[in-house]
């Protein structure tokens, strides 16, 4: 299964990215942080949630969402 | 009280006339004795020399939309509102201009005094807006809620 | 901070298009981030079978814009507030109209939230102003605030 | 010294007047107070409070104004 990562706010300039597709499986959330941890080394000391299919998730949750979403610290209002 | 999920955002600043219309929509719910309103005005902050000009918000607008939905349902029930309505922006806001608006009534003053500071702090704190602040050197910075 | 007495009040209700006015103009104070505005609208209370109509009020309008003047300043002292303004109607108001109005703004939410509630308590207590319920069948009742 | 009597709200109703003039002296306002309610018996169960020369003041301060407002519950907002 594939699964689509967007990349929101600061997230986009620390990767260079807004979104892409990885082909990789993942167990849970936390897999997905530490493996884009390794490949995004800008991403280790960044405060950051991981939303699957519209909704935050714990890094200790299952990944079986197709979107996957990174949200850095909200700052809205 | 069940209520369908309602898209807060906006594109751009929101308009005083905006709020006046929405002020205005509630002269026929004559239970309503009292209102409150809270309104984010974009500062021109300085920082480090430079000043702000604008803050420019991206968010993840179907879990913002959903997370509002739920602190909405909750402020329902837990203050007796009459009617809640809230406004955020996308886009490029200026400073001056208007990018938050939440508006609470009730017949009564207690429960609108109550609910509407819990409801934008829940706002700020829970839903997944991002601020980019733009300075007049067209650099910026992500802004940070304290 | 030293302010001159104002005069608090307004001829009949509180126009929606005044209150988006008045918000506008602060569009220039670029050091606000935070508004907060009350409102108090008439109610159709139905009392003994009878509905409420309109609200005559009266004042002793000198007395009632000097203790305003006192509350607003202990509010500035106590508040890190960049404005504040209030309006109240004298005359009819119909039921759904707007007859008290009170608008504060600061650098942040904090102080806007502290201050609102205190700063309209403060003048339901201590204003000498009269509200007279107008029913539908021309009698009437003093209203009584709780 | 005349004195200025302006009765405000309900208690216009109560005492059937808006204004009044009065020649007799007070030592007190609370003084005037007995005066008043011996004058209007309708005013004998009601809350007001008294103020002289735009100042609301104590039943035991000395009357001294010329302008005396009587003011019953505030119902503003």
């Amino acid at each position: 299964m594939e699964i689509r990562l967007r990349y929101f706010g600061q997230l986009q300039e620390a990767t260079g990215k807004s979104e892409e597709v990885l082909k990789e499986a993942f167990d849970t959330i936390g897999s997905l942080r530490n493996f884009l941890i390794q490949r995004y080394p800008q991403l280790k000391n960044r405060n950051f949630k991981i939303a699957q299919d519209n909704k935050i998730d714990m890094d200790s949750s299952p990944l079986n969402g197709s979107l996957i979403d990174l949200l850095p610290p909200f700052s809205g209002g | 009280m069940e209520h369908k999920i309602k898209n807060i955002f906006v594109e751009g600043a929101i308009a005083p006339s905006k709020i006046a219309e929405s002020i205005g929509h509630h002269q026929s719910k004559t239970e309503i004795g009292a209102h409150n309103i809270f309104l984010g005005q974009v500062r021109a902050d300085e920082i480090g020399g430079k000043k702000v000009n604008a803050i420019e918000y991206t968010a993840q607008t179907e879990i913002a939309n959903q997370v509002c939905h739920e602190i909405r349902e909750a402020a329902f029930s837990k203050y007796d509102l009459s009617c809640m309505h809230i406004y955020h922006s996308l886009g490029v806001v200026k400073t001056g201009e208007i990018c938050f608006f939440v508006f609470v009534s009730s017949p009564h003053r207690g429960p609108v005094f109550d609910s509407l500071s819990e409801i934008v702090n829940e706002i700020k704190d829970k839903l997944p807006i991002f601020g980019k602040e733009l300075f007049e050197d067209q650099s910026h910075q992500w802004k940070v809620n304290q």
